[in-house]
């Protein structure tokens, strides 16, 4: 074989195809680079695409036909109810074909749980969990002393459930005097219209809003606020990419912020070059779709190091190789950690305004600033993860 | 008027019309007797284009082979057909309604006739057809066509169903209709009605004519009563 | 006494018209009995209301002494009374050997089973073959019932009715739209299946009901104007006037 | 609270129009032909793709009045080529023939527009706020729907009373070769309603497609609603629709914004049930999480217990 | 009388179901020895699956004429009850074995066949299939509220290595789930086919052709759809059951539409009207979804063509094309037909490959990461940018579906003169 493929499980179809779709072109992106730059130990990389339509069976069903292939690789990211079954879906597969094993890259599947209680040898994480994140954004927000009343709204799943629980958990240890006004689940890729919803925060008088809702639910939350003309603070996960800036308008000037591991304007900020021209050129490429992704990168980067590490493509050695593993990123090291696979790796806060360095984002002529950098080792949280090891032969 | 020619018919692979002919004329009315399956029905239906006719069938010196049915019924054909299709789901009135050709137009034939005729009928104008007895229907299909003012209609088996009483009324309102200058093809299972009303009688056996003649000859040809019509 | 199917003071509306109003009957087991009337004046609806078809607005019908007016049909019928239709109505995909045998089956106490193979009901199979010798149906076994001819059918519409052993048997002008050669043939056939049995039976078809009937009921108008033996309706003025008119 | 009230009723409304724009086409083929479209959404997501793409060239406007026009040509030839084949087949066919076409139609949406969603944006000229309530702004494009929905119910309303249309449907649906017999062109009316019906569709995917977005799920996400909106209201009932639409959109909307469950309203009253207690996971269920089965429950409860719906004078 | 015959000519046609059978039986046993590849013997696991799902659907549509659009409820329903119950035996709160663990499946979708066929099945015709369509979609709908039950968005899952078996297999490896799957689907469907020759059998077909003289017989439709709708649920259970085995997750989208639309199209597609039709459909669309769907990005869309197709052309389903062969075949008169099909091959192939290519070439033009890349069609390196390969593909499907045409009128008349000679076909079965 002169190729590793690697199978990327994410939606194409559906309500998040924009999001699997943008991912995709990520991950064949970096993979015609590196391929063009001499690939991995000689061989090439080839990005095999699957439509998971958000679906965890329908991603376990994938997960065979990716075993079928001998692909050896799969990445995912868009949903953690997903990738939870994916983690498990990849554990009982090793266990029951140990010829035959699968290495589980995710890119952006933030529930705690999957480092935590859930965690697996065969899963890495290149996102900040969940946890992490929440601990950011409140950290920030203590310090934000007009902040009197939030209001949460995520998703209905363990992504957008944990946000709900561990926000009012963390706010109310650091700012016991915040009234949290309002906390709603809402059905996940199901909402067209968010108005009623727009209404219920409205006339809660929050002042901020937590939400970790990604794709459309975002996209068509912030619209739905600004042509209501709500006027709130966003305190988010997703805000920065896929249609997101576009809905939100002149109104959010100010106000709305997120917690990410980089943003455009962090390349020039930071003296990156080489990353400037690498996104230049991605999104003179896919017009329409600006690089949002920097822990694909990462995660290629690692991999790439850990198959040469380990002098092999064999999906064990690699694993075993990848613990522990550091690559080195514009904005400091970034470290896979032994016990549960979860990167440590240095985050932003940031706000969308006028007064941004160098980049807009979807032309809408408001960019993303900086406002706060939490490096790598702040970010840990403690982990519950015992981890079992398959043998190393 | 009409003028049958050489008329053929198939149901899949059954011929049952062999070479039918015969003819209507203006005013008339003409009957066309014969047994149980013999093909009498089949006859107006390929008249109508409701079964694929080969042979000849003009009407008023048209050819109407190759017409669809809604093509021949607007040149002025009407039919009744033997078993009612009654449209279910509309009332009483909305069926007589819906024989109207032309909203408008002038007619020959009302909604007040049909109801002076069959008083029954505007009894149940505005009941649902389905729930009309088994005699209503019949009035009702009757009525339907004539809503239509054709020149000529064909009425399949009008008697069948109804009360004996009622039975001479039909004979008597299809007196009245040709009295308006409409021709009859009438097919009938009921030789005393037939022969009471009819100009003309054809017999029909094995789909092909095997009488011709007046009433009167049909009452005095014991040989062909014997052999086409009776047990 | 009593009666095999009494009507007392029935009456059906469909909302404001009153189509039977009051009707009072009783018919004898063993009798033949006819029903005669102008169109319309409900003799169908009288046998719906007797079937179970539709439930009477007032008044009550008891077969054999035993309340039936507020049964569902399939009741009535477990009851044993079985009836036709005006209109042939059939199970038209299946064969005729399968119409006769599903009209057996509740009669021969399979009801909803589903551990039995019908295949190997023996008993069932034969009793199923009889019928198609008494109705003269036999070559025609495994004809889809939708390909007879009209005759055929409306002797299968016989069969089916009488088959399940019901000992009251409704019969709704079953010699509709018959030539003169079939209509002997399907009195003969319902003299026949009929014997032992209480018969009620509704046509317009004079020679037919006159030959057949032990007594008659003439309905006009929802209510019964006379009831008596054939030859005393013949001679009745009232009868001639609404119903027979001038042909007979 | 009145401001919260205010809103729901607000919002109940549009969605509830918007629905009935959709259900509107589908209750008159449904009523008048008999057939279930089960390609209705399918052909309202049509409306939504080509108001796009027309737009691109020709701008909103025109795109509005042109994208139904195609649509309802695209339903007549469906009607022609298709639908009437499978006519003399029954109603069971002519269901799965329009469940078959539900695939065809968006595979070939994705085919030709791609996964994702397409801009299809709000017109400049409807941009802006009618008015201010509460401090809430009211978007113009909102009342503009408001506006055609019920532009919608009076031309439909005319088509199903003024002419004899719907009439001689009925009657075909009986005994077709009779209504021929008395002169109808029977083919033709209904290729003319089918493609009236579409059109109908295509106009409110025009008018929603911008208002919510444009991608190949919408169909999808919309198809079951709508079946639920013309059963509830009554199958081939122009004001049952209406009626369902309004009740539908209310209710869902009034449900999202009852962030309660049982459990919390006991817990007012002093009772404490956790979710772990028996019926705990039960009670504590929220409202807002059973808004989205609620449709659905009215659904089959009216279908139970008056099958014919709210408004429709028969069964099926 | 002609017993004698009879029960000879009876004798005769059992033991050629008994051959049928067994054959059926030898054929699930050697599959996976033709058939090695992991891919093969998962799919053909699936197949199996399905057709017990179709088989089940079919107890409703075919038998007793009820037009289901939530028959995944059952289906699934039974899965979540199986998973359950694997968990519960991991965690060791019971005990049974996994080789019985579909009956769990089949008491769930019996337990919901009986609560839900009890509302729905007092109505018949549309409002029946609209009752369906509510329940599907209600059911769908709660899985966000029971999440105990249903796992919420991420499903319930569960490790099938149970431990607790009859025989001494672990069900970790496919292959032994295949077995399983397979052994299941052989005796389930034996079940399906000797119900469909019990009176409650009959009475349904009594009931899906005239309800209405079925009450004249005695018969009670609601209580005959009834039960037959809640013998319909055990076996959908059952074939949920196996799936979940198979898979070792249910998520709320398996009681959902998508999955009781596929169903229905299985049915159809093999032929409602025929037993063995659904498997046809089963088999042939689970091969489609699973192989196809590896080929082209447009499966869906020819599997859409392919039913449209199929409702216009043959609404009885591939099952009954192939009976409608039987007459003429017994008449000794097939071979007339082979030369008008022989001269269809060529356009079919050549509409096909106009059809094929023009769908290909414009997925790909609208998704591939970079449409200016060549595909491989036919053997040939195409640049789907440029216009002659669109040309080309077009004038191919143009003359391919012309030529077809003549060819059709052909094959008609040629049916006609077979029909002419032949008897007319008895009823069907
Ligand atoms: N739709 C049909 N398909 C096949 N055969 C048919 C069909 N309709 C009628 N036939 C057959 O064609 C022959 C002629 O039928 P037709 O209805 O014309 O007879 P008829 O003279 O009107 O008799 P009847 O007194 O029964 O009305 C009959 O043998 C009948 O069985
Ligand atoms: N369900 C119903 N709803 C409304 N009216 C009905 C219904 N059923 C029957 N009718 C009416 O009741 C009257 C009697 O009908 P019925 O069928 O009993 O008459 P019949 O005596 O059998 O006549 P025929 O001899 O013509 O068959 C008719 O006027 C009919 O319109
Ligand atoms: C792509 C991401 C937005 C996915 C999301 N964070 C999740 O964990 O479900
Ligand atoms: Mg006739
Ligand atoms: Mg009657």
């Amino acid at each position: 074989e002169d190729t590793i493929k690697i199978g990327y499980i994410d939606p194409l179809s559906g309500a998040f195809a924009n999001v699997g779709d943008a991912g995709l072109k990520h991950f064949q992106y970096l993979a015609e680079k590196m391929n063009a730059a001499g690939g991995v130990l000689g061989k090439k990389i080839e990005i095999v695409p699957f439509d998971n339509k958000t679906n965890a069976q329908e991603s376990l069903q994938i997960l065979r036909e990716v075993a079928d292939q001998h692909i050896h690789y799969i990445t995912q990211g868009n949903g953690s109810s997903v990738a939870g079954a994916l983690v498990s879906g990849v554990e009982k597969h090793n266990q029951r074909n140990p010829d035959n094993r699968i290495v589980f890259l995710n890119y952006a599947a933030v529930d705690p749980a999957l480092t935590n209680d859930k965690c697996s040898f065969w899963h890495f994480r290149f996102d900040a969990n969940s946890e992490m994140k929440m601990k950011a954004i409140t950290d920030y927000m203590a310090d934000q002393k007009d902040i009197k009343k939030v209001f949460l709204i995520n998703q209905d799943y363990s992504h957008g459930q944990y946000i709900s629980k561990a926000g009012k958990e963390m706010l109310k240890e650091k700012r016991p005097d915040i009234k949290i006004v309002g906390d709603v689940l809402h059905p996940i890729g199901k909402v067209k219209d968010f108005s009623p919803y727009i209404s219920q925060i409205k006339s809660s008088g929050a002042d901020a809003v937590i939400t970790g809702n990604w794709g459309n639910d975002l996209s068509l939350l912030v619209k739905a606020g600004s042509q209501a003309g709500l006027d709130v603070d966003w305190y988010s996960y997703y805000a920065g990419g896929l249609g997101t800036p576009t809905a939100l308008g002149k109104g959010a000037i100010g106000h709305v912020k997120m917690i990410t591991e980089w943003q455009e304007n962090l390349a020039v900020r930071y003296k990156a070059p080489e990353l400037q021209s690498m996104l230049e050129e991605f999104e003179n490429r896919y017009s329409g779709i600006e690089f949002y992704y920097l822990r694909v990168k990462t995660e290629m980067d690692m991999l790439k190091k850990a198959m040469e590490k380990a002098g092999s493509t064999d999906p064990l050695k690699v694993a075993y190789a990848m613990e522990g593993l550091s690559v080195d990123t514009p904005f400091g090291k970034a470290t896979m950690r032994g016990d549960d696979h979860q990167l440590l790796q240095t985050l932003f806060m940031s706000t969308f305004t006028d007064d941004y360095l160098k980049y807009d984002s979807e032309g809408t002529g408001i960019g993303w600033k900086m406002d706060a950098r939490i490096p790598a080792d702040e970010t840990a949280t403690p982990t519950s993860c015992e981890m079992k090891r398959p043998s190393r032969s | 008027m009409l003028e049958i020619k050489d008329l053929h018919a198939y149901y899949g692979k059954s011929h049952v019309l062999q070479g039918v002919n015969f003819e209507v004329g203006e005013g008339e009315i003409v009957s066309l007797l014969g047994r149980n399956g013999v093909g009498r029905s089949t006859t107006c239906k390929a008249i109508m284009g409701l079964v694929a006719p080969h042979g000849s069938v003009r009407f008023q010196g048209e050819d109407l082979g190759r017409l669809k049915s809604h093509q021949v019924a607007r040149k002025g054909i009407g039919y009744v057909p033997e078993d009612r299709l009654i449209f279910s789901g509309l009332t009483t009135r909305e069926n007589l309604q819906m024989g109207i050709q032309k909203m408008g137009a002038e007619a020959l034939w009302t909604l007040d006739d049909a109801y002076r005729l069959f008083p029954r009928l505007q009894e149940r104008a505005d009941v649902k057809a389905e729930m009309l007895s088994g005699g209503e229907q019949q009035m009702l299909t009757m009525c339907r066509t004539l809503m239509g003012n054709p020149k000529l209609i064909m009425i399949d088996e009008p008697t069948e169903g109804l009360a004996p009483q009622i039975v001479t009324q039909v004979g008597d309102f299809l007196l009245e209709i040709a009295a308006k200058g409409i021709s009859i093809l009438l097919v009938e299972q009921r030789l005393s009605i037939a022969m009471r009303v009819s100009h003309r009688v054809y017999v029909m056996g094995h789909g092909q004519i095997v009488f011709e003649g007046t009433p009167a000859d049909l009452e005095a040809n014991e040989a062909v009563r014997k052999e086409w019509l009776e047990v | 006494m009593t009666s095999a199917l009494t009507l007392t003071d029935v009456h059906k509306s469909f909302g404001a018209a009153q189509i039977i109003r009051g009707v009072n009957l009783a018919v004898e087991p063993g009798e033949r009995h006819a029903i005669i009337g102008p169109n319309g004046a409900g003799k169908s609806t009288l046998f719906n209301l007797i079937s179970g078809r539709y439930l009477p607005s007032r008044g009550e019908i008891s077969l054999h002494g035993e309340k039936i007016s507020d049964l569902p049909p399939y009741k009535v019928n477990r009851k044993g009374l079985s009836r036709s239709f005006q209109i042939t109505n059939l199970f038209h995909n299946m064969t005729v050997f399968e119409n006769l045998r599903c009209s057996l089956l509740w009669a021969q106490g399979y009801k909803y089973s589903f551990w039995h193979l019908i295949g190997r009901q023996t008993g069932l199979t034969e009793a199923t073959e009889q019928w198609l010798e008494r109705l003269g149906l036999e070559k025609r076994r495994d004809v889809q019932a939708s390909l007879l001819t009209y005759a055929e059918q409306r002797t299968l519409e016989i069969g089916t009715t009488i088959a399940g052993g019901a000992d009251v048997v409704l019969l709704d002008e079953p010699t509709a739209g018959m030539g003169l050669s079939e209509r002997d043939h399907a009195m003969r056939l319902i003299r026949e299946v009929t014997r032992d049995k209480t018969l009620l039976i509704v046509e317009h078809d004079m020679s037919v009901v006159f030959e057949l009937a032990d007594r008659i009921s003439v309905l006009v108008y929802g209510e019964v104007i006379a009831s008596d033996t054939p030859d005393a309706v013949r001679g009745n003025a009232a009868v001639q006037e609404a119903y027979l008119g001038e042909a007979h | 609270m009145l401001e919260s009230i205010v809103f729901s009723v607000l919002n109940g409304l549009l969605y509830g129009m918007l629905l009935f724009m959709l259900a509107s086409g589908l209750t008159l083929i449904f009523g008048m032909m008999g057939v279930l479209n089960f390609a209705h959404a399918s052909f309202y997501m049509l409306g939504a793709y080509c108001a796009y793409s027309i737009s691109q060239v020709l701008g909103f406007w025109p795109a509005l009045i042109l994208a139904p026009l195609f649509v309802g040509l695209l339903g007549a030839l469906t009607e022609r080529f298709g639908l009437r084949n499978v006519h003399k087949h029954g109603h069971v066919a002519e269901l799965l023939f329009t469940f078959g076409l539900v695939y065809v139609i968006d595979e070939l949406v994705i085919l030709l527009w791609g996964q994702i969603a397409v801009p299809y944006g709000i017109p400049p000229s409807l941009d802006f706020t009618l008015f201010t309530l509460f401090g809430s702004h009211f978007p113009a494009y909102r009342g503009f729907i408001l506006l055609v929905a019920i532009a919608m119910f009076a031309a439909i309303y005319v088509l199903l009373v003024r002419t004899r249309v719907g009439m001689i449907i009925r009657a075909s649906l009986s005994h077709p070769e009779m209504v021929g017999a008395l002169g109808h062109d029977v083919p033709r009316i209904f290729t003319f309603v089918f493609a009236f019906g579409t059109g109908l569709a295509g106009l409110a995917g025009a008018m929603a497609g911008n208002y919510y977005i444009t991608e190949p799920g919408m169909a999808f996400s919309m198809g079951p609603i709508v079946f639920v909106v013309v059963v509830f209201g009554g199958l081939g009932s122009l004001g049952g629709a209406l009626a369902a639409s309004l009740i539908i959109g209310l209710v869902t909307t009034f449900a999202v914004s009852m962030n309660y469950s049982v459990a919390d309203m006991l817990n007012s009253a002093g009772l404490v049930i956790g979710p772990d207690s028996m019926f705990g996971g039960l009670l504590n269920i929220n409202f807002a999480r059973l808004g989205q089965m609620l449709p659905y429950l009215m659904m089959v409860l009216i279908l139970i217990f008056r099958p014919r719906g709210l408004m429709g004078d028969r069964e099926s | 009388m002609s017993g004698a015959s009879n029960s000879g000519a009876a004798l005769g046609s059992l033991l050629r179901q008994i051959i049928v059978w067994v054959v059926f039986a030898a054929v699930v046993v050697v599959l996976p020895h033709l058939f090695t590849s992991g891919s093969s013997i998962s799919m053909m696991s699936q197949m199996g699956v399905f057709i017990l799902f179709a088989l089940s659907y079919n107890m409703l549509l075919g038998e007793a004429g009820m037009l289901s659009f939530g028959h995944a409820v059952y289906f699934g329903i039974g899965g979540f009850f199986t998973l359950h119950a694997i968990r519960a035996v991991n965690d060791g709160v019971f005990s049974w074995p996994l080789e019985l663990m579909p009956l769990v499946g089949g008491a769930g979708g019996l337990l919901f066949g009986i609560i839900f066929g009890s509302v729905s099945t007092r109505r018949a015709g549309v409002t029946f299939a609209m009752i369906t369509l509510g329940i599907g979609s209600l059911v769908e709908s709660s899985a966000n509220m029971f999440t105990d039950f249903f796992g919420g968005e991420s499903g319930i899952s569960a490790n099938r290595v149970t431990e607790v078996t009859l025989l001494p297999f672990s069900y970790g490896p496919q292959i032994q789930v295949y077995y399983l799957i397979g052994a299941w689907t052989v005796f389930a469907a034996l079940l399906m086919y000797l119900l469909t020759r019990t009176p409650l059998g009959r009475i349904s077909n009594a009931v899906r052709d005239n309800p209405e003289r079925a009450q004249f017989v005695g018969y009670n439709t609601t209580m005959a759809r009834f039960v037959q709708f809640a013998l319909s649920g055990f076996f959908a259970g059952i074939a949920g059951g196996l799936f979940a085995i198979m898979f070792e997750i249910m998520t709320a989208s398996n009681v959902g539409l998508i999955q009781s639309g596929s169903v229905l199209l299985m049915t159809f597609i093999g032929g409602v009207g025929v037993f063995f039709g659904p498997i046809i459909g089963a088999v042939l669309i689970t091969y489609m979804q699973t192989a196809l769907s590896g080929f082209s990005e447009g499966w869906i869309l020819y599997f859409g063509l392919l039913f449209v197709f199929m409702v216009m052309y043959a609404p009885m389903g591939i099952a009954g094309v192939i009976v409608a062969h039987f007459a003429p075949w017994r008449a000794g008169q097939l071979h007339r037909l082979i030369p008008v099909y022989a001269l269809a091959v060529v356009p079919a192939m050549l509409a096909l490959a106009g059809l094929v290519s023009v769908i290909e070439m414009g997925y790909h033009l609208s998704l591939a990461y970079d449409p200016s890349q060549p595909i491989d069609l036919f053997y040939m390196q195409v640049n789907v940018t440029r216009l002659l390969p669109w040309v080309v593909a077009v004038v191919v499907l143009a003359v391919g579906v012309a030529l077809l045409k003549w060819v059709s009128g052909r094959i008609r008349e040629r049916w006609n003169d077979i029909n002419k000679t032949t008897e007319r076909p008895e009823a069907a079965r």
